[in-house]
């Protein structure tokens, strides 16, 4: 057991008061109304648009670019070409190891294009048309090379290079290997094999696309970047040492963000690009990226295929962990890569006690869009390919599934719980859950609506599915790839402020995109403070210069509700004992406990008549402060806290140790009606039940469970990034990439328990993320209402129903994938 | 994606050869060509406004013929640059005697880079077919009027899918019948 | 986004449009422009000149012909159908379909000429009015010609109505027995994958198939499910792939979707 | 009229005469947002799929990004911005609130609009008919339960003033 984080933490019982309560968004009055301020809001005098020129082919070596025709286009400021960047900047850092490291990535194409959508030179007009007409007029000579699509290939001999600097497709490999699976297949009764299992390539795409006014200081040589990136820590750390300045030299401003889902991390490349532009025309530069830029060009949610897995199985149905390959598609790029090869580590087990788990995993390069973290970061592939485990074990043993589940479940009474790599999960009942979600779609029931929907020809099935939202990262995995990376533990800030008038002011480190931080940070400071979130203001949005910003700032891997919110408390509680230590002086109270913080006033507990308004206290800190006598010298009612988890770097000798702080989780139910003649299917119920610990405010919790269910459908029916032989990426933009509308979404029914975790003040969780509980929920079902139609097994995440009617028609495929032996 | 057929025409292989082989004047008979040059023997450069309807694609193509052995086959490929698309074809045609006249064998093989290949997939295709039938019915033509020029006008035995009064893409246009272009994806 | 350069202009009569298009190489007519201005977003296919038909209300008019028919102006919108008294006592069906295109912001705007002009091979009302044996009428100007619905549509993106000339009439015939429309688009009332519009009358079947073939499919068959799916199974049907079904899967919603269309059909008798 | 690629638009936004010469070519989505810096209405896509920039053209709710500029001279619109009055919100911004039904809040003025526009046509709608309403108005954070919900809320008039 790692002794750090299982000692459990006083959990305070939830305060009276407001934390609990769902309150009103303090977000939402500026966004009902159209007064929010988001990227392409932001207006600067004389500002230039940029366009990019994107590569129409997925790989080719450039042999040319000739820049003059646009140029001397009127109205056109300038242009950027690959040239100028590889001689202006420095290669982006990369985190992996030989050969992935030696990956060159520039924020344009140097040399030669590696997807269709690459960016390979930039113009800067007037307006946005002329810039695109500018755009047109850039001339590009390419030579075609031949690409590489599929991964399970990439590594062939005699597969185009990508990235000959490397030498091989190959970003990172290596082997995760726990428990002792020889051991566990001769303990086991029969061995349960499946030749292949499929997770598409997707992404959450958020509403807003990316984008960015950028600003020179020639005086300070300092960036403004007023960018909708979602993790300025992470885009400082690679854009510093690209540009050759200094961290401080890169201010980023963000206020309201559409959306981010993880989609809006890796800009850095765009952002170089426009750090470039504005420094070289003199003049601030915006840039907005349209929808089809986005699906073609930004972050996809990894690709990963699962190879010759073998679960052990006893006959009661326990299941004794399994084995298998998989191989991971990073895409063209490795920019946040490869960190997707360990982050799934962090649920190994799934919900399940599987102790024994060996993986050969293994990432490469392919002629696609860059891959990057998407709502449910490889750990969403992991979980999918784990509740198929279960599904396909049950499917394949004749064991029911909700049976099998509880006896594989890890126990309430078990947790926290060490997994086999040592991570721990702090809290949970998942047996509960489960049953509570079944009870939401009358499951006693279903057997008289399948045999309803028979009657009509149709073909009902339900499923199970489940999500861990592992929340706060532990960055001392990305050592676990590579030993040399200096990254552990993690952090975030907040500052809140006492001001002359009184006024509580709160800054966040944080980029909400959607997570109503505003609202959530003011819930606890108003507890702490003895005031109402109204007497709370929460600043909107994020600068770096706000010195409320560490090496980790930003919104994503569901951790606010931890790692903010423990900041917020943290520079709270020393503001109340700063105003508490001012009030004794002046009140006579005999030391800061003799002081309760209330309505706005500090008052002596033994006489409550005596009380200081919080609007003195602030007038005499920063405006009448003579006299005051010496131990009130650090007395500066602005208190800055950083939260920092409680980790140890991991074992990076046997990948063991802790990964993350929190698991929040979710069970998804669904059901569903296949029409066999067309692969057509409805969902007819759905229920969600989470578990993400002590809840702030329910109803954004209950939000977060709608919206991830909602991203889970999209990807398990409508929404994948399929590319054709020569690469060329064919869902292109929303017409294609076809998203859940209102009439698409099923009614949901959602219900919650709290199980506090033991490692936060709060006792709350992160969460947020918990896409994959639905794409595995449909997958399921499908293969339920499938078995009496064919009885084929569901090896795809993505169902369209193309695929689910070649199910039908051709179900041996899929069966011929899957063996079961005596051990 | 790959589109074949065959056609026959009454016309001696020579004639049928002239024609096909007389770029100018073949540019001049297909819809859409703007301009033409001749560089060389083997270089022709066109801009062609390829008519949709909803607007047209602008494209400029350049031809280069790489194989050719009168008066049976040649082979050329052309690449074509649009906004937002890039065209590239390579094609083939072999003319063999038969009885009253000649035989041809046709195939080209056409390529489509860029924003267009993402957002047309489905259309693409039919597209394609559309534009070869236009300039098999250019050849047709030409064929015909060389014949009328040459005083007998022999019916042709071969037609082309638009004579028979089919509509260039429907269903008949797709049809695996030697007489339409037959195409895999 | 970000058109390229195009010259507009709003003529006050179709006579005015017509001239206008005549005299503009590379003009075509804006109706709703849910398509055309999309497709200029793309800059891939774009027109020279927008004559914008907006202010020509004579092609707004929805009335009914001597014989009981209707007689549609081609700028009339899918709300506008959806809502007109006439269609739906004389071919519902036209408001049925007209309520299954994307949604009511382009319904709002989308007008019937630009659905038929812009001939999309997934668009909805090509197969419809190709069932109804609907006329249109094209005027340019050398005057005004009628061509019927099955040889309007002949390719994608290209109908008879070609450069310099004007829908400006869609006269579709009185009612027959019924009249069904069925489809299997992605998600619900999507963007189709397969469509299928019939008419019915004395047990015979007029069928037309959409989103199989660059331009509508048109069988007649008896009125019953097998000789709809043995018609749809014969006619040799060579529909294209894309990534929301391969060809064989088209195929084979044919014969589902035809069959389905006219039970509708029937059920509406 | 001539073709011209560029001429003079006179337009009514929310009451106000807006007159500018403009581009022909400019989408007039850009025109609301760039040259008359009316930057609530949103931009989502580039297909005309997401309902982002729905506005109220002559009382009917359409998508500012499927229209020119030039098309909207001597118009009436509305957008999102002529909701709240005296800085009282609409019933439907207050109920969107109440029912947690944004996020980002990016859809948000469109979905208000659409929502808007079918609760002027029909003042109590069904959830199916509320569904439909908002069917060409994309949300990528909410999956639409609450957005649902609320509308139906303010259609009952149960917002708190």
């Amino acid at each position: 057991m790692s002794s750090t984080t299982t000692a459990p933490e006083r959990v305070e019982a939830p305060q009276k008061g407001f934390a609990g309560q769902s309150i009103p968004r303090k977000e939402d009055r500026r966004l009902v109304q159209g007064q929010g301020v988001y990227a392409d809001d932001v207006r600067r005098h004389e500002m230039g648009y940029v366009h990019f020129v994107r590569s129409p082919y997925a790989h080719a070596a450039i042999t040319s670019i000739d820049v003059s025709k646009a140029a001397a286009l009127e109205g056109v400021y300038g242009t950027l070409i690959g040239e100028e960047v590889a001689a202006l900047t420095d290669p982006f850092f990369q985190l992996s190891v030989p050969p992935g490291s030696e990956i060159k990535d520039y924020a344009l194409a140097v040399g030669k294009v590696r997807f269709v959508g690459d960016t390979v030179a930039a113009v800067v007009a007037r307006t946005r048309e002329l810039a695109r007409d500018a755009a047109e007029l850039v001339e590009v000579e390419y030579e075609p090379l031949p690409v590489v699509i599929d991964p399970q290939r990439a590594l062939d001999d005699g597969a185009a290079v990508l990235h000959e600097d490397a030498g091989s497709n190959l970003v990172w490999e290596g082997t995760f290997d726990w428990g002792d699976f020889d051991a566990a297949l001769a303990e086991a009764d029969r061995v349960v094999r499946i030749d292949r299992l499929h997770f598409d390539r997707f992404s959450s795409t958020p509403l807003e696309t990316s984008g960015a006014v950028v600003e020179y200081d020639r005086g300070t040589g300092q960036w403004t970047l007023h960018a909708n990136n979602q993790f300025p820590g992470f885009a400082i750390i690679m854009m510093g040492p690209a540009l050759r300045a200094g961290m401080d030299k890169l201010r980023f401003v963000s206020q309201d963000i559409g959306g981010g889902f993880g989609n809006k991390i890796c800009t850095h490349p765009q952002l170089v690009a426009l750090c470039l532009l504005a420094r070289k025309l003199n003049r601030p530069v915006q840039w907005t990226e349209w929808r089809t830029d986005q699906h073609t060009g930004n972050s996809h949610g990894n690709e990963r295929v699962f190879l010759d897995v073998e679960v052990p199985v006893k006959a009661d149905g326990t299941m004794l962990g399994f084995r298998c390959k998989a191989i991971d598609d990073a895409g063209a790029y490795s920019r946040y890569e490869p960190l997707g090869c360990i982050i799934w580590a962090q649920v190994t087990p799934g919900l399940y006690r599987w102790r024994n788990v060996h993986i050969d995993f293994t990432q490469v390069v392919t002629n696609k869009s860059p891959c990057g973290p998407n709502r449910g970061y490889s750990r969403m592939q992991h979980l999918w390919f784990t509740e198929r485990l279960i599904d396909i074990v049950a499917h394949e043993l004749e064991l029911d599934p909700v049976e099998i589940r509880k006896r594989n479940y890890i126990r309430a009474e078990e947790m926290p719980y060490e997994t086999p790599n040592g991570c721990v999960y702090d809290s949970g009942d998942y047996a509960r859950c489960l049953d509570i979600a079944l009870g939401l779609v009358g499951y006693d029931g279903l057997e008289e609506r399948r045999k309803e929907a028979e009657s009509r020809g149709k073909l009902l099935g339900v499923g199970i599915g489940s999500t861990l939202d592992s929340g706060t990262n532990n960055f001392g995995q990305s050592q676990l790839l590579n030993p040399d990376l200096q990254f552990s533990g993690n952090n975030e800030v907040a500052t809140v402020k006492l001001d002359i008038f009184g006024e509580v002011v709160v800054t966040l480190g944080t980029t909400p995109q959607g997570q109503s931080h505003e609202t959530t940070a003011s819930q606890v400071v108003a507890d702490l403070l003895g005031v109402t979130p109204d007497d709370v203001q929460v600043r909107a949005g994020h600068d770096s210069y706000w010195n409320t910003h560490a090496g980790f700032s930003g919104t994503y891997a569901s951790q606010f509700a931890v790692t903010g919110l423990g900041a917020v408390k943290g520079a709270t509680e020393m503001l109340a004992d700063q105003i508490r230590r001012l009030a004794a002086v002046i009140l006579g109270a005999d030391g800061p406990e003799g002081i309760e913080l209330d309505g706005g006033f500090a008052k002596r507990v033994d006489n409550p008549e005596a009380a200081l308004p919080f609007m003195a206290c602030g007038a005499i800190i920063n405006a009448n402060n003579a006299g005051l006598p010496p131990e009130l010298d650090d007395v500066t009612l602005n208190c800055r806290y950083v939260y920092r988890p409680p980790f140890q770097v991991p074992d990076t000798e046997r990948k063991f140790g802790n990964l993350t702080l929190t698991y929040a989780m979710q069970i998804h139910v669904c059901v569903l009606e296949v029409d066999p003649e067309t692969g057509v299917y409805e969902i007819l119920d759905y229920a969600a039940v989470d578990d993400c610990g002590r809840r702030i405010h329910p109803q954004i919790v209950e939000g977060q469970v709608h919206g991830a269910t909602a991203h889970g459908l999209g990807a398990a029916m409508f929404e994948s990034f399929p590319y054709d032989e020569e690469g060329t990426p064919l869902a292109a933009n929303f017409y294609e990439y076809h998203v859940p509308h209102a009439l698409d979404m099923p009614p949901l029914k959602t219900d919650a328990i709290e199980s506090p975790s033991p490692f936060t003040s709060l006792g709350t969780k992160g969460m947020g993320e918990g896409g994959g509980a639905s794409i595995h929920a449909v997958c399921a079902a499908l293969q339920d209402a499938l078995r009496a139609a064919g009885n084929a097994i569901v090896t795809d995440s993505h169902n369209p129903y193309h695929r689910v009617w070649e199910l039908l028609e051709n179900p041996e495929a899929s069966r011929a994938l899957v063996r079961v032996e005596a051990s | 994606m790959r589109v074949a057929g065959t056609r026959t025409y009454a016309a001696p292989r020579e004639q049928v050869w002239q024609v096909l082989n007389d770029p100018a004047e073949m540019a001049g008979l297909m819809p859409g060509v703007e301009s033409f040059e001749i560089e060389d023997e083997t270089h022709w450069k066109a801009k062609v406004k390829v008519p949709l309807g909803l607007g047209s694609m602008r494209m400029s193509i350049n031809f280069e013929q790489t194989e050719s052995q009168p008066p049976e086959h040649a082979r050329l490929h052309a690449k074509g640059n649009g906004v937002g698309a890039i065209m590239s074809m390579e094609t083939a045609f072999h003319l063999s005697e038969e009885a009253g006249g000649t035989g041809m064998q046709w195939e080209a093989d056409v390529r489509i880079f860029g924003q267009v290949a993402s957002m047309g997939q489905r259309v693409i295709q039919p597209i394609v077919n559309q534009q070869v039938q236009n300039v098999l019915n250019a050849i047709d033509e030409r064929v015909s009027a060389t014949q009328a020029e040459g005083g007998e006008a022999a019916p042709e035995t071969g037609s082309s899918a638009a004579e028979e009064g089919v509509h260039p893409g429907s269903p008949e246009a797709y049809s695996k019948e030697p007489e339409g272009p037959t195409q895999s994806a | 986004m970000l058109l390229s350069e195009v010259a507009y202009t709003r003529p006050a009569s179709v006579d005015d449009a017509v001239r206008l298009l005549a005299e503009h190489d590379g003009a075509r007519p804006l109706a709703g422009g849910q398509t055309l201005i999309n497709v200029m977003k793309a800059r891939a296919a774009a027109p020279d000149v927008l004559v914008d038909l907006a202010d020509l209300d004579e092609l707004r008019s929805v009335s009914v012909g001597p014989e009981g028919g209707l007689e549609l102006g081609p700028m009339t919108t899918c709300t506008e159908l959806i809502r007109s008294s006439a269609v739906n006592e004389k071919r519902p069906i036209l408001a049925e379909v007209a309520a299954q295109i994307a949604d009511v912001q382009v319904r709002n705007r989308g007008t019937i000429g630009g659905n038929v002009c812009s001939n999309d091979p997934t668009n909805h009302f090509p197969p419809v009015l190709v069932a109804a044996g609907a006329t249109m009428t094209i005027a340019s100007t050398a005057g005004e010609r009628d061509v019927p619905a099955e040889e309007f549509f002949l390719g994608v993106y290209l109908t008879a109505c070609g450069p310099g000339e004007l829908l400006t009439r869609i006269a579709v015939p009185p009612a027959e027995e019924g009249d069904g429309f069925a489809s299997v688009a992605i998600g619900v009332d999507g963007t189709c994958i397969v469509n299928a519009a019939a008419t019915v009358r004395d047990g015979h079947a007029r069928v037309a198939l959409g989103c199989v073939a660059a331009a509508p499919v048109l069988l007649t068959a008896a009125a019953d499910e097998g000789a709809v799916r043995e018609a749809v199974r014969g006619a040799g049907l060579e529909p294209p792939s894309d990534l929301h079904g391969p060809a064989e899967y088209r195929r084979r919603l044919a014969d589902v979707v035809a069959a389905r269309a006219v039970a509708n059909a029937m059920g509406a008798s | 009229m001539e073709p011209v690629t560029s001429a003079p638009v006179s337009v009514t936004i929310n009451g106000e005469v807006y007159e500018r010469d403009v581009d022909a070519r400019r989408l007039l989505v850009h025109f609301i947002r760039d040259d008359l810096m009316l930057t609530g209405t949103h931009i989502g896509c580039d297909t005309g799929n997401c309902g982002a920039c729905t506005i109220h053209y002559e009382g009917r709710a359409i998508k500012s990004c499927m229209m020119l500029a030039v098309q909207a001279d001597g118009a009436s619109i509305e957008t999102i911005e002529s909701l709240a009055e005296d800085g009282a919100l609409h019933p439907l911004q207050q109920a969107f609130s109440e029912h947690h039904a944004l996020q980002c809040g990016y859809c948000t003025p469109g979905m208000i609009m659409s929502a808007k526009h079918l609760l002027d046509h029909n003042p109590e709608p069904t959830e199916g008919e509320i569904r439909r309403a908002i069917q060409g108005n994309i949300c990528r954070c909410t999956g639409y339960v609450n957005i649902v919900e609320a509308i139906a809320a303010a259609a009952k008039g149960e917002v708190s003033a």
